[in-house]
């Protein structure tokens, strides 16, 4: 499996990702630079967390119209999987690739902490290794993750089977409590209509390693081995 | 040429910054503030002198890069 | 330029044996903008005058250290052919007039300490003191400073992993935010200050210059026009952001083989970085005040000089380099200009419109700043207290229940939830235990780092408060299972004129030296903040302690929980 | 009544975000932008309908907590 991994001005999860991506496929990402306007042939592509252009204005709004979302959003629409995480997310938002948009936090504060998110479907390309319903150990770490969209929009998506992702307690259960941000419905992650193109809030990279206390995340890479090789 | 750009949520759409303040300042006593919504005040100084091209100029602007036309609208003052 | 009149030379902090020694050293009368350099460098601040001779009595070396007090961080040998870089540093004023700002500009200056040695920063941590929680600016000010740390340190993408945090009356008017910065460097390609080789290009980056923080000036020329207080906020606001850029990009240029020598441009900005510069390195320096990118039109010499604008760097390259350096900077889209050059006169030398706007020796300069020894008196001994003399309560459990919620053992997960503590995937001990632990990304090592200080015991007993620090520090290190190596101390008191502050300072001192001698545990870094007081009441003694151990093999460590029904519970020590 | 409040920032004070937008229109080939400026625009509905007293008023909430007037200047504007 072959990633790109796009490093915006004030990404600073890009290695994170990185590492999280070689040590899962054994194969070394391309890191790709915003001003590039061309990309290699991959498997995937990565946006990752961070603070692109400090969050002015709006996160992730400038990074979403730098030269090589052109080439990632063609990319996308040749079905090439593009995974967003935290500021990714909110690139792929602002791009138009994904539904809705990312505001402030309901408390208006940071927030860094684990949460328990409910995988909603095992039928995707970024889901395969986990389970259904399974509820799994991630971190958040943003200021802006507080997911937003009209009525009906929540509700086709929805209907479309396009929530990857609710906050959950850890016995599963979905109540305001477990939502780290004031998200519509709880919502930690969605895919696109194809389920190609997927955008969470939570960072699966920060625990795929033993040694930091979880590995909950690495399903999420294992997903996209199995799927891409 | 001076722009000012006011950019506003649209209706319906979730502000929890205004939401915010609105409690931090019923929090302060102060009373009878029915509803708050934040929005930006973005200020620019064009080198263009021709107001209607200004406007197009800004406008563009906006479309493009100062406001998410999905959720937010904008209005464009100009000034001198 | 204005007539320099003794109440211009009061609002530049300069006592009169202070300016008889500036007319020496000149030998003529200092213009405006000589005077002002003059002031910064003679501040407190930057010369140390007040604490230097206590300061030189701690122990500094070890055979890990590499480079001790003097440089900008202090720099420790890790093993495995790397480095520990690191330094904590206050921002106690500002954070008092503007929390989030000053919180957040605090942050990013101690992390430009870091890096500018050549060293990625992989942890910060902070000291934190607000007044009584009932006060009516406390909540403010801790929301602020805790928001502005989080701010700076989430967006520039490095781990907030620890602190603390105490509550106490004594800070009502006098919070203290004390910032650490941990980096990591190869150990042998260590980055100083030493400006070397005449002709060789002054390079100024970052961002712009602006007209922030401009001390003592707003009041002290008849020049500055009416609104010039609108005109001249004495806060500076931050940009973590651009220093961002400013860390990949600087990292990015160290790997070439161009940099002679470089500073950040801390507090005093543009003058005390160059005077250092050259200072260290024996060199004179002529800057082309016309090159210097200012963000505003129209500033004068005198601004550009002392301005605190965040988020600039100021190097020496070697010659040719520069359009490679250029093009570094720009692909990071900062700032990149040729201010000047070096000499062999041993002078600085500032040109604006091609006129000489100030002339000054850098040597007698930098050397001939004050040094006092303030009289003190030693802190009175308390009567001791014997716990059996001491009632008991009666209800043990509603006891324990008040210390838990007590302002200053509550939980502090509140705070380190605002922080990305998590960010650069090496945390292995998140807040919430003895001490955090970093991992040594490629190695199996870990870097262990606490922040600590008591300083109800630093007021009770000076002496033995500051061996206490340190000791806690030791303990707090030694409990998730690492080495401790070295410390980087913040010496927070009130005003030094006074004999019974200095008495505190200097029973803090010694406890140190004590407590840092007997457990070879030396201090690598520090910084001072005197003057901490409202209305002639001065805070508590506080000599904050960061300290960095090492964990040979990271899989080996302890936390704090309890993992294992059943398991014993030993109680270890006196 | 309703009040709009521009809260923007003193002159002097550095604008990080006026700045990156500033990068980004010109990133984006917008010419002739010299400089930008970031600031909010707060709408408040009040229960007031006497105008003195809501300038005052609304005068009160920006002292103590619309803006920070260490950094910050703020305009008041009513209507209806
Ligand atoms: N300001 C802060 N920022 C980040 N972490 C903090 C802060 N204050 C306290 N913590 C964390 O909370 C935990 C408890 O702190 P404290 O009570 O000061 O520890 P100690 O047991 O050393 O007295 C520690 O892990 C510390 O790192």
């Amino acid at each position: 499996m072959k990633a790109a991994v796009i490093v915006f001005p004030g990404s600073n999860c890009d290695r994170d990702v990185q590492v999280t991506l070689r040590d899962v496929s054994g194969v070394e990402p391309v890191m790709v630079w915003h001003k590039e306007s061309s990309l290699e042939d991959v498997d995937l592509i990565v946006l990752p967390g961070g603070f692109s252009y400090g969050d002015y204005l709006r996160s992730g709004a400038m990074a979403s119209k730098s030269l090589v979302m052109r080439e990632v959003v063609k990319r996308a629409g040749a079905g090439v999987p593009v995974l967003g995480i935290c500021n990714g997310f909110q690139v792929l938002t602002e791009s138009g690739l994904l539904p809705g948009v990312l505001m402030r936090n309901a408390n208006l504060k940071f927030v860094c902490k684990d949460v328990h998110l409910k995988v909603e479907s095992s039928q995707s390309l970024f889901t395969s290794a986990y389970e259904a319903g399974q509820v799994v150990r991630i971190p958040v770490a943003h200021h802006d993750g507080n997911y937003f969209a009209g009525e009906d929009e929540l509700d086709r998506l929805e209907g479309n089977g396009q929530i990857a992702f609710r906050y959950v307690q850890p016995d599963g259960a979905l109540d305001p409590d477990a939502n780290p941000n004031g998200s519509a419905r709880n919502i930690a992650g969605v895919y696109n209509e194809r389920k190609t193109v997927l955008g969470l809030m939570p960072h699966p990279e920060r625990l795929a390693d033993p040694q930091l206390g979880g590995t909950d995340g690495k399903g999420m890479f294992q997903s996209l081995l199995e799927s891409l090789s | 040429m001076k722009a000012r750009v006011y950019v506003t949520l649209k209706n319906g759409v979730l502000d929890p910054q205004g939401k915010a303040i609105e409690h931090a300042l019923s929090a302060l006593d102060f009373q009878g503030v029915e509803q708050v919504r934040q929005g930006k005040l973005i200020e620019l100084d064009l080198s263009e002198s021709d107001p209607e091209q200004a406007r197009s100029h800004v406008a563009a602007m906006c479309e493009k890069l100062l406001a998410n036309t999905v959720i937010e609208n904008y209005t464009i003052e100009l000034a001198d | 330029m204005s007539e320099i009149t003794p109440e211009v030379v009061a609002e530049h902090g300069l006592n009169e044996t202070e300016y008889q020694r500036v007319l020496e050293i000149m030998g003529r009368e200092p213009n405006l903008l000589e005077l002002g350099i003059f002031s910064v460098m003679w501040s407190e601040h930057c010369s140390y005058k007040s604490s230097k001779k206590w300061l030189k009595t701690l122990p500094t070396e070890a055979p890990h250290v590499i480079e001790g007090p003097g440089e900008n961080a202090g720099v420790i040998d890790i093993g495995e052919g790397l480095a520990a870089v690191f330094k904590m540093e206050s921002h106690n004023h500002p954070s008092f007039i503007e929390p989030y700002q000053g919180a957040a500009t605090g942050v990013g200056g101690i992390l430009r300490d870091v890096f500018t040695m050549g060293a990625r920063p992989i942890a910060n941590l902070n000291a934190l003191r607000f007044g009584s929680p009932e006060h009516a600016k406390t909540r403010h000010l801790v929301s602020g400073v805790v928001a502005g740390i989080g701010g700076y340190g989430n967006c520039v993408g490095v781990p907030t992993v620890g602190g603390e945090v105490n509550f106490d009356p004594s800070y009502n008017g006098n919070i203290l935010v004390n910032a650490m910065t941990v980096g990591l460097a190869p150990a042998d390609r260590i980055f100083k200050a030493a400006a070397q080789g005449v002709g060789n290009p002054v390079i100024y980056v970052g961002s712009k210059t602006g007209r922030d923080g401009i001390h003592g000036a707003t009041m002290a020329s008849a020049e500055f026009d009416d609104d010039s207080d609108e005109k001249r906020p004495t806060v500076q606001v931050g940009d973590p952001f651009t220093e961002k850029l400013l860390i990949e990009a600087c990292l990015e240029l160290m790997e070439t083989d161009a940099i002679i020598g470089i500073q950040d441009m801390g507090a005093a900005g543009l003058t005390s970085s160059s005077f250092e510069m050259a200072s260290k390195g024996g060199m004179g320096v002529e800057l082309n005040l016309d090159q210097v990118p200012c963000r505003e039109d129209g500033m004068t010499p005198y601004e550009m000089m002392l301005s605190e604008s965040q988020e600039r760097m100021l190097m020496v390259l070697k010659p040719g380099n520069e359009d490679m350096a250029r093009g570094i900077m720009e692909k990071w889209d900062l700032d990149f200009a040729v201010i000047g050059s070096l000499t062999e006169t041993g002078r600085m030398v500032l040109r604006m419109h091609g006129d000489v706007v100030g002339d000054l020796p850098i040597d007698p300069l930098a050397e001939a700043s004050p040094e006092y020894d303030r009289p003190w008196v030693p802190t009175p001994a308390r009567e001791e207290l014997d716990a059996k003399d001491l009632p008991v309560p009666g209800d043990t459990g509603k006891v324990l229940y008040q210390l838990m919620g007590s302002p200053n053992l509550c939980s502090r997960r509140w705070i380190w939830e605002q922080y990305d503590h998590m960010v650069m995937a090496d945390t292995q001990a998140r807040p919430g235990g003895d001490a955090a632990v970093v991992r040594v990304h490629g190695t199996g090592r870990a870097l262990a780092i606490s922040t600590d200080c008591t300083p109800r015991y630093c007021v009770a007993d000076p002496a033995r408060g500051g061996a206490q620090a340190v000791a806690e520090s030791w303990r707090n290190l030694t409990a998730v299972g690492a080495t401790p190596l070295a410390i980087t101390d913040n010496m927070n008191f009130g005003n030094p004129e006074r004999p019974e502050i200095m008495g505190q300072f200097v029973g803090c001192i010694e406890g140190m030296r004590a407590a840092c001698d007997a457990l070879a545990y030396p201090v690598v870094s520090g910084n001072v903040s005197l003057y901490n007081e409202t209305n002639g009441a001065a805070i508590l003694p506080t000599p904050a302690i960061g300290g960095v151990g090492v964990i040979e093999d990271a899989a080996k460590t302890a936390g704090i929980a309890f993992t294992e029904e059943g398991a014993d519970i030993l109680l270890i020590g006196e």
